[in-house]
């Protein structure tokens, strides 16, 4: 038998260069899957499909893959424009949506989100984190108190997505929140970070995506602005982020999505070893392991886990269909042990999901530029579920009033 | 008032960088009545040349001195220019005489796709660096008069001279030579200048051959900015409303312009902004811009627009 | 007529623009080196497509020379671009004026000049000898092509293409929308060039009775195909050409306001 | 030889000034409907339906619309995208805001809307011409682009600025299955496409094309240039703001502000130059050219297997794309209609030419 | 041939004035036009002839002077209005450099000529239907009967920037007479014609002055043309006036003849 993932990319156009990387990290991953001998004997495929990060783009591939192979296993539309077009499509396709560390932060809710899987963290996990490990640098979150915290956004959507969740803890601590949102694809920023110099935030939170992370690193220096004072999210935290900014990023930290750049972990040692050494890899081998390839790695190896998870109960050595693949995902049980078989020791903590929680862990860490690579530099942080799950519920209700679902039942968990 | 003078100066500086660009449309609408979509891929074309030369030249030759590399660099990415402006006449230009505007347009567009696609296969589409050597960190001026002085940055204070310089030369060319005037005939009627014997393809040449220098230190200023990658070529979609609000066939007005944007923009965005929720730089330039054309349809220093019977 | 000294050689070209639009269905004509040739024949004969395919100015229309030749001094030239055209001394006065709306008189003028080498003091000179030709021009030198008269666009059109020397000239319709003195001027200019410079003249014209009285030899076109041609004089002579482009049927001149009923079929057996 | 009008006299001006007056055209017509409403629904597949079938009916449609605007009236216009998504969020308002609004009533105030919005940004065109204009509209577009992000109740004070619908209905019979959207757009696309030619090759169609060709002139002979340009802007804005909601409606069921980017203007603004400028037969033409083209050139490495990356096929395909819009304007400067028509031309002559 | 009956003054210029910047195109004309008269202007290349034209239809605005159409004068109307309002009563022209719309055919550009007799509203016309399909009807039959006429039948559906230079001159004056004038204004309409088209175009001329009284107001430099078929003849110089009166009388005058006719005539 034989499994068909699709895979939608983007390697040419303007975010070819934070695409490209995450591509080859799924791909690879998959060949490794199928060096070994596939899931179970199950060999995947795989087809790309050039998204150019547009979302009509997006669905034309998904429309066009979705059918492939017996059906498309999973798919991950890597953006989220995409992300929200394809929600509207995927239940009537039956096809789980995975969208590791990015998409619409209440799809966190499997009641109502049963094809979302916004595994390993969602914007308001990034948020939280972030706002965590500050409050631990000043000392206690009633330090936060009359500090200024400023959040430079990528004025879409996906830049939106924290705001909720900041305002509500800035109510709770009492520190300010500015928001600066930036015109995409924000390549200038000048009256941004002169703002940011007139105001003096104590921190900032830089929310973007492609050239705008650069474009606000140089700005910052530009201006003067203390890197170490910068906070970026997990897509404004990977080499090409800050490749070219060079020292200029010194200091500058962003919150990770568990993973950092890893280049010593098994699975990149193994994969170097079975894919790359055998001339089946993807990408440069040097960039084997840096954080977006791990996020592409990562992703896929979730992807792949809940596709074994659910041949555990439907058949091992089966192929899948996409309910099956769902139950798998909202079943996962990444322990320890699993993690450590996988090569994934240190790289990422436990996962575990269920019907109802489609994200199956909310714990980060962050990780700083010094000036050649990423570092940790914090421990592992867990967002504060009793802030999260309630503004989760709250806007999945809102979707699900809107949309006239009702909410899974119990038996429903169990298909 | 400190404030203020850094954000009307970081104004200037950023309108400058779009003059820059600018005046590439400027150049070429001039000369040939064509308003060039491919003006930003061509930004980045030239850009990604002169980046990935810098890096294969040390490593194919063994040259190390990084000034002698960039001067190569730059050389080089010029003849690379030049070819591209010599293609574009042969097989797109030549055969498109004497067709309206917007014919011309949109081939230009068609030329955009081929420069985006051939300009990722032949240098790739990662991030690359350009390092000619500019200073990355502010200066602060009149500490004593300003609390925390007065921030200039050097890296744009640089660029806008080089912009001035180039705007200045060019604007000398169109207005005193003999070439100057024949440019501007061939911009009003193909045909009539073919018919007097312009060679219009030599013309053409020269001249995207000049817009493509202009799109060269576009590139590297505009590289060295914000590091080389496909996103250059957005940038000149900010210069749209400059050249417009300039006017189309001034290179005078290309400058003016970028100044007037740069600084309504930064304005806006701090004064204004906070109010309506940020964000608003992007539409205010191209209110400002019609607001003006209200007035003056032709842009400040374009040609009056002729309306005869 | 003997060859050496034909200087355009036109032989049985067919014109089709658009790809399917067949205008010209195999035109000869032969100019001889300093001779004035009229090319006479109604509203859409194909007189102005005749001369753009001389001086290859169809590409800009979409039209191109599917069958025949043409060469200049024994050179084909279907090949040459119109630069080139200009570069061996051929130039055309365009139809419908097609000044440079943004440039001044002045400078409309100077772009004449843009082909020549012989240096800054003899393009003075000729343009010195333009406004002596036009006064007019000189009056309003200064001023935006646009903004002028049409009378004033015809004779600086006619003035930049005599700006740049030429040896021969294509004239189509000079004679358009300028005053009867103008007019007279500009034919005496042309007998001037002729005579004294040697300036090769084909010219188009709709003013049967002066262009006849100038040149010396004389086509007549009708749907794109020649159906006459002779030395001026004889032409003026013939009967046909009497009624149908002297307007003078019957010997004398008819008044306008006697002629009776309209519609009168051209004919010319094509 | 099978392509002649000889033998078809017409009789009456009426006969004369049918849409397609040559007997071979009304066949062809008659046949290409057939196939469209009848065939397709029964033979074609589901990606066929979701991923081109429907996105160009649908851009088909704006591109409609904007030609009315560009191609009749002669004002460019950078701004659609802005006029889609005034469509698209308007027909959003009043299908979530009232209870029991019908879909169809919502889409055509939501092109409504856009109307108003278009002539609004109209108002400049008065005073500025040509490129000049692009500016206007591009004010439109990047100031809805803002509207729609920032003006929370547009979105229905949806925080990150999305928005979906679902639950299509038309009086019961709801709309949900690839055929029965594709049926939907098609019908509306028909439609339109019919009123637009009436409209177009009317009093008000001249007076637009006599604004476009020659102001002044036009002016003299008694066409008010407000109500020229202002109904075209109207016009063209209600067929653009109609498709913007059928393609938040339709097409993507949730959308952000970025689907009606001003990459959706040029694209659109593209389609009808490569396509024809004042044809309405061009806006197809140049909606299956942007479209579709692409999207063809995409999957010819997997067509054939060729083990091409995606990375070198993506870049290929914007090469071959660029020379093919470069090639086809060589041909046929004015559009790929106009090339249809010559090509028509030709067939008429053969087997002899001229 | 009975002798034609001329009215009244229908259209009246007095001492107007206009000048572009330092170029004074017209200085303190007046004349005027009487009904069904046809009234020729003539002058050497840049006198102001076109201009003067330009005037009275309301394309320029005098700096001074007045002119009034029928008694009515439109100093103080708005250029669009002015342009309309003069559509509306009947005035038409054609222009010296070609205005037409280039990209509509012959049949089109002739049909705008009529779409101020057109009154069906834009819904009627996108539906076009019943009425609206009528009225395109009646008027396309008006409008086919100027095509026969100027013998541009075969070039019908062709669009006018394919013509040749006469021909589209031609669709100009057909344009001007779709709008059913009762003042027409000619600029050049001869030019670019030979001597039987010219003959033809004078014959329609005098056909349009008789039978449905139009006045015409006409400038040529063909001067058979004008000593043909005018009635009288206002003579322009630099802007001024310097002859007006009957062709037998402009001809004699002396100063028309050192400024324009010269010696020959
Ligand atoms: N660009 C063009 N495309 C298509 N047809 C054209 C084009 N130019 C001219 N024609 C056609 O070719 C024929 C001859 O045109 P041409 O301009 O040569 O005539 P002409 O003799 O100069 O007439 P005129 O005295 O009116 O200037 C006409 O029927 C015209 O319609
Ligand atoms: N819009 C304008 N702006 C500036 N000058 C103008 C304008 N219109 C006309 N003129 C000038 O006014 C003078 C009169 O021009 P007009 O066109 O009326 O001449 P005309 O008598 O029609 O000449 P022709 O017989 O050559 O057509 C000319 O010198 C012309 O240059
Ligand atoms: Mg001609
Ligand atoms: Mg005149």
């Amino acid at each position: 038998a034989e499994q068909f993932f699709p895979v939608l990319v983007f390697r040419t156009g303007a975010y070819a260069p934070n695409g490209t990387p995450w591509a080859n990290g799924y791909v690879d991953y998959l060949k490794l899957v199928n060096a070994r001998g596939g899931m179970n004997g199950v060999k995947i495929t795989f087809e790309e499909c050039e998204t150019g990060y547009a979302t009509d783009r997006s669905v034309e591939c998904y429309e066009r893959l979705k059918g492939k192979g017996g059906g498309a296993t999973l798919v991950q539309p890597l953006s989220t424009g995409a992300t929200f077009a394809l929600t509207e499509k995927a239940p009537g396709d039956k096809i789980p949506l995975v969208t590791a560390g990015y998409g619409r932060s209440e799809s966190a809710d499997g009641g109502v989100f049963k094809w979302n899987f916004p595994l390993l963290g969602t914007y308001w996990v990034a948020a939280d984190v972030l706002l965590q490990h500050i409050a631990k640098k000043e000392g206690g979150w009633d330090k936060l108190k009359g500090k200024k915290i400023a959040l430079v956004y990528h004025d879409s959507p996906y830049g939106k997505e924290p705001i909720p969740l900041l305002q509500e803890r800035s109510k709770l601590h009492g520190f300010e929140l500015q928001l600066l949102p930036v015109t995409a694809p924000g390549v200038e920023q000048k009256a941004t970070w002169l703002q940011v110099r007139q105001s003096k935030p104590d921190y900032t939170l830089l929310w973007g995506w492609g050239v705008m992370n650069s474009t606000a690193l140089k700005e910052a220096q530009a201006t003067g602005y203390p890197r170490e004072k910068m906070y970026g999210v997990w897509w404004a935290g990977a080499e090409p982020d800050v490749k070219d900014v060079g020292d200029g990023a010194k200091g500058y930290s962003a919150v990770t999505i568990q993973h950092g750049a890893e280049p010593n972990a098994k699975v990149v040692q193994d994969i170097l070893k079975e894919v790359h050494a055998k001339g089946q890899g993807t990408g440069p081998k040097d960039e084997v392991g840096q954080v977006l390839y791990m996020r592409g790695l990562l992703s896929a190896m979730l992807g792949v886990e809940g596709v074994k998870r659910a041949q555990e109960r439907f058949g091992k050595g089966k192929h899948m269909d996409g309910d099956q693949v769902r139950w798998g995902l909202e079943n996962l049980a990444l322990d320890q042990k699993k993690l450590d078989a996988l090569g994934l020791a240190g790289v990422m903590r436990p996962v575990s999901t269920s019907c109802v929680d489609h994200m199956g862990s909310s714990w980060a860490r962050v990780h700083s530029w010094d000036g050649k690579q990423w570092n940790f530099t914090s421990d592992w942080y867990q967002a504060d579920d009793s802030i999260i799950k309630p503004m989760v519920k709250a806007t999945a209700e809102r979707y699900a009033t809107e949309k006239k679902l009702t909410r899974r039942t119990p038996e429903d968990c169990q298909s | 008032m400190g404030p203020f003078l850094e954000i009307l100066f970081g104004g200037l500086m950023t309108g400058m960088l779009y003059s820059l660009i600018a005046l590439g449309f400027v150049l070429i609408y001039k000369a040939s009545g064509v308003f060039n979509f491919a003006q930003g891929a061509m930004v980045l074309f030239a850009a990604l040349a002169m980046a990935r030369f810098a890096e294969w030249i040390p490593k194919y030759s063994g040259i190390a001195n990084p000034i002698v590399v960039n001067v190569l660099a730059f050389a080089g990415a010029f003849v690379v220019m030049i070819g591209v402006a010599w293609s574009i006449e042969r097989l797109v230009l030549s055969r498109l005489v004497n067709q309206e505007g917007i014919t011309l347009l949109m081939a230009t567009l068609g030329v955009t796709y081929f420069l985006e696609g051939l300009g990722q296969t032949l240098f790739g589409s990662d991030i690359y660096k350009i390092d000619v050597g500019m200073p990355k960190d502010p200066i602060f001026l009149l500490e004593k008069t300003f609390e925390g002085g007065l921030l200039v940055n050097k890296e744009d204070l640089y660029a806008a001279l080089i912009a001035a310089a180039m705007v200045a030369l060019l604007a000398l060319f169109f207005q005193k030579t003999a070439t100057g005037r024949a440019l501007r005939a061939v911009a009003d009627d193909h045909q009539a200048a073919q018919s007097i014997g312009i060679p219009l393809s030599t013309i053409w040449v020269i001249v995207w051959s000049v817009a493509g220098f202009v799109a060269l230190v576009a590139g590297v200023i505009w590289g060295s900015k914000l590091g080389v990658q496909f996103s250059l070529s957005l940038v000149a979609l900010k210069a749209l409303p400059v050249v417009i609000l300039g006017g189309l066939t001034s290179v005078p007005g290309a400058i003016i312009g970028g100044l007037v944007i740069g600084v309504g923009e930064k304005l806006s965005e701090v004064y204004v902004g906070p109010l309506l929720g940020g964000g608003i730089e992007i539409w205010f330039a191209y209110v400002l811009a019609l607001l003006f054309l209200l007035f003056r349809p032709q842009g400040m220093f374009g040609e009056k627009i002729i309306d005869r019977v | 007529m003997s060859n050496e000294n034909i200087l355009l050689n036109v032989n049985g070209i067919e014109v089709i623009y658009n790809h399917v639009i067949l205008v010209l269905k195999g035109v000869s004509l032969q100019v001889k080196e300093g001779a004035v040739v009229a090319l006479l024949g109604g509203n859409g004969a194909g007189k102005t497509t005749t001369l753009r395919a001389v001086s290859n100015l169809l590409a800009g229309e979409r039209g191109a020379v599917t069958k025949g030749s043409i060469e200049l001094r024994g050179e084909r030239i279907e090949k040459l671009s119109t630069a080139e055209m200009v570069g061996r001394g051929v130039i055309q006065v365009m139809e419908g004026r097609h000044c440079f709306a943004h440039l001044s008189i002045e400078e409309n003028l100077m772009t004449g000049a843009y082909t020549r080498k012989d240096g800054k003091a003899a393009v003075a000179a000729t343009l010195e000898k333009v406004y002596n030709y036009f006064p007019r021009l000189k009056t309003r030198s200064k001023s935006q092509a646009a903004y002028t008269s049409g009378g004033e666009q015809q004779m600086c059109a006619i003035g930049r293409a005599l700006m740049a020397n030429p040896k021969m000239v294509l004239l189509d319709e000079p004679s358009m929308g300028l005053a009867p003195q103008i007019v007279e001027e500009v034919f005496e200019i042309v007998k001037d060039l002729n005579q004294r410079e040697g300036v090769t003249f084909l010219l188009a014209e709709q003013n049967t009775n002066m262009a006849l009285r100038y040149a010396d030899y004389g086509y007549i076109l009708e749907n794109g195909r020649v159906v006459m041609d002779g030395a001026a004089a004889a032409l003026r002579e013939n009967e046909d050409v009497k009624e149908f482009y002297l307007g003078m049927g019957g010997g004398d001149r008819k008044s306008f306001k006697d002629v009776k009923s309209y519609k009168r079929r051209k004919r010319w057996l094509a | 030889m099978f392509y002649r009008e000889n033998g078809q006299f017409k009789t009456s001006y009426r006969a004369d000034s049918q849409i397609f007056p040559i007997r071979q055209d009304q066949i062809a017509i008659a046949l290409l409907l057939l196939i469209a409403f009848v065939l397709v629904p029964l033979f074609a597949s589901e990606y066929l339906f979701r991923a081109i079938l429907i996105p160009f009916l649908i851009l088909s449609l704006a591109a409609l619309g904007l030609n009315v605007l560009v191609g009749y009236c002669g004002q460019i216009s950078l701004g659609t995208g802005a006029f889609m998504a005034v469509g698209a969020y308007a027909a959003y308002n009043f299908h979530v805001r009232i209870e029991g609004m019908p879909l169809i009533a919502s889409l055509l105030l939501g092109g409504l809307c856009a109307t108003v919005v278009g002539v609004l940004f109209g108002i400049p065109s008065l005073r500025i011409k040509g490129l000049y204009l692009a500016v206007a509209t591009l004010a439109a577009q990047f100031f809805c682009d803002w509207a729609f992000l920032r003006i929370k109740w547009f979105t229905h004070d949806s925080p990150s600025g999305n928005v979906s619908v679902s639950g299509l209905q038309i009086m019961a019979y709801s709309i949900e299955s690839p055929v029965q959207k594709y049926l939907f757009c098609l019908s509306f696309v028909a439609l339109f496409a019919l009123l637009t030619k009436n409209l177009v090759r009317s009093a008000i169609g001249r007076e637009w094309m006599a604004m476009r060709d020659m102001d002044v002139a036009a002016a003299v002979i008694g066409i008010r240039p407000v109500y020229a340009k202002l109904s075209a802007f109207a016009v063209s804005s209600f067929i653009v703001g109609v498709a913007g909601g059928l393609w938040g409606f339709v097409h993507l069921s949730s959308w952000e502000p970025a689907a009606f980017s001003i990459d959706r203007s040029f694209q659109l603004l593209f389609m009808v130059i490569i396509g024809g400028l004042g044809s309405v037969m061009g806006s197809f033409f140049g909606a299956a050219f942007i479209i579709i083209l692409p999207i063809v050139l995409a999957q010819i490495p997997h067509w054939f297997g060729l083990p091409i990356q995606t990375e070198t096929a993506s870049h290929l395909e914007f090469m071959i794309f660029g020379a093919l819009i470069v090639f086809f304007l060589i041909v046929e400067p004015h559009g790929i209609a106009r090339l249809w028509s010559t090509a028509k031309e030709k067939l008429r002559l053969w087997p002899f030419p001229h | 041939m009975a002798e034609k009956k001329i009215g009244e003054v229908i259209l009246e210029v007095k001492n107007i004035s206009l000048a572009f910047g330092g170029v004074k195109a017209l200085t303190d004309i007046s004349f005027d036009v009487r009904e069904h008269e046809i009234r020729a202007i003539i002058g050497p290349n840049g006198a102001g002839k076109s201009s003067m034209l330009n005037c009275i239809n309301g394309v320029y605005q005098p700096q001074q002077g007045a002119i009034s159409l029928r008694g009515r004068s439109f100093e103080r109307m708005n250029s669009r209005l002015r342009l309309r309002t003069m559509a509306e009563m009947g005035v038409a022209r054609t222009f010296q450099n070609l205005a037409l719309f280039k990209g509509m055919s012959v049949l089109d550009n002739i049909m705008t000529g009529r779409n101020l007799h057109m009154k069906r509203n834009l819904l009627w016309q996108a539906l076009r239907w019943g009425p609206a399909e009528r009225e395109e009807n009646e008027q396309r039959e008006k409008v086919e009967r100027i095509i026969d006429f100027l013998e541009i039948q075969a070039f019908r559906k062709t669009p006018v920037g394919r013509l040749s230079y006469g021909l589209q001159k031609r669709v100009d004056l057909g344009r001007a007479l779709a709008m059913e004038p009762q003042v027409l204004l000619l600029d050049e309409p001869m030019a670019g014609m030979n001597v039987e088209e010219k003959q033809d175009m004078c014959r329609f001329i005098l056909d349009v002055n008789d039978e449905f009284g139009c006045t015409i107001v006409l400038i040529e430099h063909d001067m058979g043309v004008v000593m043909d078929i005018s009635d009288r003849v206002v003579v322009l110089d630099y802007g001024k006036k310097i002859g007006d009166g009957t062709p037998a009388e402009v001809r004699r005058n002396d100063d028309v003849i050192s400024a324009y006719l010269g010696t020959s005539h």
